[in-house]
């Protein structure tokens, strides 16, 4: 907790220098289109006044801070948190399916590196494949993805999971090589000595020498699970959920819906990595982590 | 009640008002249809969904599934509620763009994903090159938005009568600040939204009948839509639609291109989109047999 | 001491043979001739039925003597291959109308070439060349299997072309569109990968270094940093074609914000990864905070931030590809992509799939090598 | 038991290459070798010589490049699989994140013993180590010393037949040295283990061993082997023996033979 | 130079406990100390005395809970950013990525110097360490006792007036260590470069020191401090003196006293 209020000065004066900025931005970003809009309907408004205007502007290009908080209060405080106009519920949505689709992603991830660390077929075959998955764009494949699940009768938050699943299993099975493979040669010739099973240099040693690896893959993934998420959403029908919102907001250019649900996204994201990241650090100390 | 699953073209919107009435007013389960509407969003292609096993009748431009047809997915158009075409190109009035003679050299904004069949078809038939060089025009691929426009990222871009022109007027835009450029009134629209299930499958005396069933009530949702379109559209914000308002004004527009509510396919509409179409080498052989008039003369007597 | 060694793949492979000839017919086609032998019905397999059975037989049956580990992967080779070609060539024209048997028998095929796989990776030649050689023909065999199966399924089941085309065809579609595929990849990966991945990992650095050096930046940078990790494409996309137009660099705007964070977190990890004996080296010298960081903790850091750089070789890619489904001049592979989809040329978008795919590999592929050298010191490159 | 006891380790022509970046470098050439069963065999040579380096070939931890090597009558690897020996490293090699106790444990999960059983052993080995309260640090918060002692607690633990242990009491002081030399002689002594130990003090490798092997450098090759004539009951003070000094001095010449210092 | 040589470590009631998960550990308690300019002190102790944690608190390592210390008449912390010593370590701590003459040349390259010469430091410590010719090898490829010389090498090699050395021989066999404790008295009486010495070696401690610090375990206090009588000029024979072993008796005696076996 102490650590806690020691962050909040700090970020609160960034969070107050990137507001100021962005003030400036919405400014000159939307005073183009003002200034058309004034010359149409034959204006001469001041400069107070202009500026005025270009920070309330129905359907800014860039939003100005205050009509996204006052969109996002009012979304998330004044909906009741089933109603499918409320940020918590779309907010959740997305969480659920980024959670599920996280612990796939983790699994496999490690399920991956494991198979990778210990089958010397699977590391010289397997991984240039992988690689190679993932640089296929999702948004183009997840639709042909939800079309043959749903195909098969797979519908509702696995289909969106599974894209989160595709997104966040690479980071770890990344992360995880390396970190199976970081421990100290002579761990493992101690381990040789003990003739340990796979298996026991696996628990024994691999695992705890990958921690912060894996904790570190771990917040890369949970984010690009976040991502995944909200994409999947989009070829589901965007029924529910913050992708659902941005896609709506997109469509009908409701920029400070836009920029809410960006930022709804962004609390949950970081919400996310630093639950992550805590529980990294709980791991550690468990692990007699030595104060740096 | 027999099952039927329906892909749409795109998410909840007036634009597929005549389905949700129909759903949400009985006309359905009076016809012993229990009806599953699925939206659908942006990239994503009924062809495939029906193609996929997962809808038994898609929603779907003309163009589309005669593109589909011609890599060996059977579609047929069973009958075809939009009689006239909602796209247009717009400019504002203040731009270079005041005529089809002032295109050249200029940047014009396009859907793509099956889209832009009409758009290139009419540069086609007035002998504009697509390539960006100068005596072309430049062909921006556009987003769902109208923000190239008020931007002037563009000189003119695609709206459809019922939602992008609205959300232009929102802007601050006025009509006379405009020149549009109609599609239908210019006789360069092609066929847009229609009802196309798989021909194999239609083979199936049962699986017509279902369609007839299928087809007869959802017109009456259409009729009933355009005689209500202030309630047609709180069905559809009940059904997920964002907007009251702009679900408002896009179930007029919609109302004016339905004219009667028949559901039947004018074959000369056809003929010309069917001909487009091979002239842009989009398809690699002459359409035959992508529509069938049984079901319409069944449904609406 | 026998002359017989058990493998399981060989023993599955002639289970499946045995059980492909017990079952009978291949193709529906063959069903029909059958019921009615005096009618004249062209069938797939007339006369290749027995060579296909009896190749995998005898490659089963080889495989399971002691051989000397090159001989029998040779007959593997060979006998899976050269069935499966069969195959797939006895289906053209009959496409859809596969019956089990045809499954079972690529099934077989299969085990063998997987036998083929394990027993090359087993192998330990002493030569260098013959090793390079292994390092690419392993994953090559693995490969060209996904192709195979994709292949053989794809046209045994008759799966319509819209939704999967065979690889047959894709590579067709690529051999003839390489000039558009050509100006694709320099609009995507020239342009908007490559300026994003060297920009976006550049910023996750200096921010990383900035956190590290300025504590008051540390506590309030990397909260803010976490919100930056999910700002979701597709939200962002369209924020960035309108604030930077609609040609690359609103696609390279998103690559920044894709690969930004991997590396920002990756380098803070990795900078808290040096040991405290050799921090405390560095205190003795009264070393200021650049030589360490230069001397000490950048390269103790370095697994961990090319760990980041991989993982973003290929997010860039698809930040690049898809920020292009939201407006772009109409050129690129991520635009290629969704308009083909529309027109139905699945194909296409195979293709540039297919070329994206290849350029994430070669990319990350020449990552990984700067890694080995960089990295030379690391357990996990000298062994483990 | 037969009269002749059967050979726990035999090297006949030893040899093992390393290739690094600048070229080959030979660490061992030439070595023949036979150590019997109950022999305690201290291996003393300049730095560098090759010690670690024959003491990881019987382990099975290097491959020779040459020459012929068996344990217990088996290849190194057998031997290995079987559990032959437990193995004290030059460095400590605790894993930082388990405590000392938990340390020492870990060769007793991995052979399987009963959580009882481990806990015994625990408590006695590092009693006798001297390390009785330090159960529950972590390793960085011991001392060097006190690190390297709780490597030796986990070898003895482990309780092989064979000890190969690699300078393990370089880092204590010259009392608890003492101490610990007595423990192992008489350890070595009740149970008849075979026991390898490198070193670099003189007193030390006469005091425990058996035979000592005098190593030279570069490449290492054995220049001698001292067998010892002092007897099996060998209290502290036999230290200063003529006998002992004696067998010292022949160690020491045959160290500053093979050493590369000309002063 | 004034007659009465200032203070160059002023230690005084120092005090260090540190806070582990299971309680605290007070590892020096009331430690008083003087060390002049020109000092050769070593300190003596048993394992986990509080040896290290004394050079670490002189090295501004670790802050000392109670007591004061002043190094060159300031902080430690001052002395540490006016690179006022040399640290060798007990481990060899280097770097994996660099090669050992890249090691070497790491302080050097941090306090800036020319190339030339870094160049010429390189080749002589590593000459004087013995290490030449492996320069190009990277740490891995060295023996225990050829790294800790490297380690040895790169702290001669930045060359400060006070020199902070912890069991800097302890890996390394008589050999090459009588060989380097000569080079190191050698460099002592040339440059009148103040050392602190830990070892486990009472001969060692002898034979090199001016002054012995002996020191006894939990908490560390400092329990005998013995002046040297022998002369400068030290000859490797001086070992066999009555004088010499005189000292060295008395040193023993120390450690035995303040020793917690009490066999
Ligand atoms: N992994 C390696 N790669 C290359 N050379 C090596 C490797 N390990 C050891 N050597 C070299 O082999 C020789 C013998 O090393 P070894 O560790 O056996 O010496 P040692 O006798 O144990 O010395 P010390 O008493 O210093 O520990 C040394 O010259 C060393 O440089
Ligand atoms: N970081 C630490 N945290 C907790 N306790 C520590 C820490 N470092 C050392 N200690 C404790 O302090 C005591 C003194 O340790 P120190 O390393 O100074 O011993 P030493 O005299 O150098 O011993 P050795 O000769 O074995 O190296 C030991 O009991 C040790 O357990
Ligand atoms: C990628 C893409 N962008 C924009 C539209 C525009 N749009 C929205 S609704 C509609 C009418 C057809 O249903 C059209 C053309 C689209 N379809 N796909
Ligand atoms: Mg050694
Ligand atoms: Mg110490």
């Amino acid at each position: 907790m102490d650590s806690f209020r020691s962050k909040i000065i700090p970020v609160t004066t960034i969070l107050a220098g990137v507001v100021v900025l962005w003030y400036v931005f919405a400014v000159i970003l939307n005073a183009p289109f003002q200034r058309d809009l004034d010359q149409r309907g034959n204006e001469t408004p001041g400069a107070v006044e202009f500026i005025g205007k270009t920070l309330s502007q129905p359907k800014p290009t860039l939003p100005a801070p205050h009509q996204v908080a006052v969109n996002f209060f009012e979304n998330t405080f004044l909906r009741s948190v089933t109603s499918s106009r409320s940020l918590v519920y779309n907010a959740w949505v997305t969480l659920s399916s980024t959670l599920l689709g996280f612990g796939f992603g983790t699994a496999l991830g490690i399920v991956i590196a494991v198979g990778i660390v210990h089958v010397a077929t699977l590391d010289r075959s397997l991984m240039p494949w992988i690689i190679a998955s993932q640089t296929i764009p999702i948004l183009a494949v997840a639709p042909m993805i939800i079309v043959v699940l749903a195909a098969i009768g797979i519908t509702g938050l696995i289909p969106k999971a599974l894209i989160s699943t595709y997104l966040s299993f690479f980071p770890v099975a990344v992360g995880m090589v390396k970190g199976l493979r970081s421990p100290e040669l002579m761990h493992l010739d101690l381990m040789h000595t003990y003739n340990a099973s796979a298996s026991q240099t696996f628990w024994k040693l691999r695992v705890p020498a990958s921690v912060p690896f894996l904790f570190t893959s771990m917040k890369v993934a949970v984010a690009a699970s976040l991502v995944g998420a909200i994409v999947g959403e989009l070829p589901t029908g965007a029924v529910a959920g913050i992708g659902a919102k941005l896609l709506a907001g997109a469509y009908y250019s409701q920029t400070i819906d836009i920029w809410s649900a960006l930022v709804a996204g962004s609390i949950v994201a970081a919400l996310l990595v630093m639950a992550v990241g805590i529980a990294g650090r709980l791991v550690d100390r468990a692990m007699g982590g030595r104060p740096a | 009640a027999d099952k039927v699953t329906l892909q749409l073209k795109w998410v909840t919107q007036a634009q597929f008002a005549g389905y949700y009435v129909a759903k949400a007013k009985g006309f359905y389960d009076a016809e012993g249809l229990d009806v599953d509407i699925k939206p659908g969003g942006p990239d994503i292609a009924p062809e495939q969904v029906i193609a996929g096993g997962g809808a038994d009748v898609i929603v779907d431009w003309m163009g589309g599934a005669l593109a589909a047809r011609d890599k060996g997915v059977g579609l047929v158009n069973i009958a075809q509620p939009f009689k006239k075409a909602g796209m247009e190109l717009v400019c504002p009035k203040a731009g270079p763009i005041k005529t089809e003679a002032d295109f050249k050299g200029h940047t014009l904004g396009v859907w793509f994903f099956g889209n832009e069949y009409p758009f290139y078809a009419w540069m086609n038939k007035i002998g504009l090159k697509t390539d960006g060089g100068p005596d072309g025009v430049t062909v921006l691929k556009q987003s769902f938005d109208v923000q190239p426009l008020i931007q002037k990222q563009a000189d003119c871009i695609s709206v459809m009568t019922y939602n992008e022109y609205g959300q232009v007027l929102d802007a601050g835009y006025k009509p006379e600040d405009l020149i549009v450029f109609n599609y239908s009134a210019m006789g360069n629209d092609l066929l847009e939204d229609g009802l196309y299930t798989l021909e194999d499958k239609l083979k199936d005396p049962a699986f017509e009948d279902k369609m007839v069933r299928f087809v007869r009530a959802s017109m009456k949702g259409w009729k009933y839509a355009t005689e209500n379109t202030d309630e047609a559209a709180e069905i559809v914000v009940d059904a997920g639609g964002q907007d009251e308002n702009h679900q408002k004004f896009m179930m007029k527009e919609v109302a004016k291109l339905i004219d009667n509510a028949d559901g039947k396919l004018i074959p000369a509409a056809y003929e010309r989109t069917a001909k487009a179409l091979l002239d842009q080498k989009i398809i690699s052989k002459e359409a035959s047999g992508a529509y069938t008039t049984a079901i319409t003369d069944k449904a609406i007597k | 001491m026998t002359w017989l060694k058990p493998s399981w793949q060989a023993a599955l492979a002639f289970l499946l043979c045995l059980a492909a000839l017990a079952l009978g017919a291949m193709s529906k086609p063959e069903v029909a001739a059958l019921a009615q032998p005096t009618a004249t019905i062209a069938y797939p397999y007339m006369g290749a039925k027995g060579l296909i059975i009896g190749l995998l037989l005898i490659a089963a049956l080889v495989s399971v003597v002691k051989l000397t580990p090159i001989v029998e992967a040779i007959v593997l080779f060979v006998g899976a291959h050269a069935a499966a070609w069969l195959l797939i060539k006895g289906i053209a024209g009959f496409e859809g109308t596969a019956l089990a048997p045809y499954f079972l028998l690529l099934a077989a095929a299969w085990l063998l070439a997987w036998r083929c796989v394990t027993l090359l990776s087993s192998l330990r030649p002493s030569e260098s060349a013959a090793r390079n050689a292994l390092r690419l023909v392993i994953p090559a065999i693995f490969g060209a299997w996904i192709l195979i199966i994709w292949e053989a399924v794809t046209r045994g089941a008759g799966i319509p072309f819209i939704l999967l085309p065979p690889p047959s065809a894709i590579g067709a579609r690529i051999a003839n569109s390489l000039p558009i595929l050509g100006s694709d990849v320099r609009q995507t990966i020239f342009k908007a990968v490559l300026i994003g991945y060297v920009v976006g990992n550049l910023a996750g650095f200096v921010v990383a270094i900035l956190a590290d050096r300025v504590p008051f930046l540390r506590r309030g940078l990397l909260p803010i940093g976490n919100m930056v990790s999910a700002l979701p494409i597709i939200g962002v996309a369209p924020i960035m074609v309108m604030w930077f137009g609609f040609d690359w660099p609103s696609k390279a705007a998103v690559v920044i914000i894709m690969t930004f964070f991997p590396v920002l977190v990756n380098t803070v990890a990795g900078l808290a990864a040096s040991g405290h004996m050799e921090r405390d080296l560095m205190r003795t010298y009264a070393s200021g905070y650049w030589p360490t960081l230069l001397k000490l903790r950048l390269p103790a850091a370095m697994p961990f931030i090319f760990n980041a750089l991989k993982i973003n070789s290929t997010l860039a890619l698809i930040g690049a590809i898809v920020a292009e489904f939201f407006g772009t001049p109409v050129v690129g592979m991520g635009f290629r992509i969704s308009t083909e989809v529309g027109r139905m040329n699945i194909d296409m978008v195979w293709a540039e799939i297919a070329v994206a795919a290849l350029a994430g590999s070669v990319f990350y592929g020449v990552v990984a090598l700067i890694e080995r050298a960089v990295t030379f010191w690391h357990p996990s490159v000298r062994g483990g | 038991m037969s009269e002749q006891p059967p050979a726990v380790v035999s090297a006949s022509k030893l040899g093992l290459t390393f290739q690094t970046n600048d070229g080959p470098v030979q660490a061992l050439s030439n070595v023949d070798l036979t150590i019997g069963k109950g022999e305690f065999v201290s291996f003393i040579g300049p730095s560098g010589c090759g010690k670690t380096t024959l003491l990881r070939v019987i382990a099975d931890l290097e491959r020779a490049t040459s020459g012929t090597i068996s344990v217990n009558g088996m290849t190194p690897e057998q031997a290995r699989e079987k559990r032959a020996y437990g193995y004290v490293f030059q460095a400590a090699a605790l894993f930082p994140w388990r405590t000392i106790e938990r340390n020492v444990a870990l060769p007793l999960e991995i052979i399987g013993l009963s959580q009882a059983e481990q806990a015994e052993r625990i408590k006695r080995t590092l009693a006798l180590v001297n390390l009785a309260g330090f159960e529950k640090k972590y390793p960085w918060q011991l001392s060097g010393g006190m690190q390297q002692r709780a490597s030796i607690a986990r070898a003895l633990a482990f309780d092989a037949d064979l000890l190969l242990m690699d300078e393990p009491f370089g880092a204590l002081d010259e009392i608890v040295r003492d101490h610990l030399n007595e423990q192992l002689l008489d350890l070595w002594a009740r149970t008849n283990k075979t026991i390898c130990f490198v070193t670099h003090s003189i007193p030390e490798a006469v005091y425990l061993s058996t035979r000592i092997v005098v190593m030279s450098p570069r490449p290492g090759r054995v220049t001698d082997i001292i067998e010892s004539t002092l007897p099996k009951e060998r209290p502290l003070d036999i230290r200063e023996t003529p006998e002992f000094l004696a067998i010292a001095a022949r160690v020491r010449d045959g160290l500053r033979a093979g050493h590369s210092y000309d002063d």
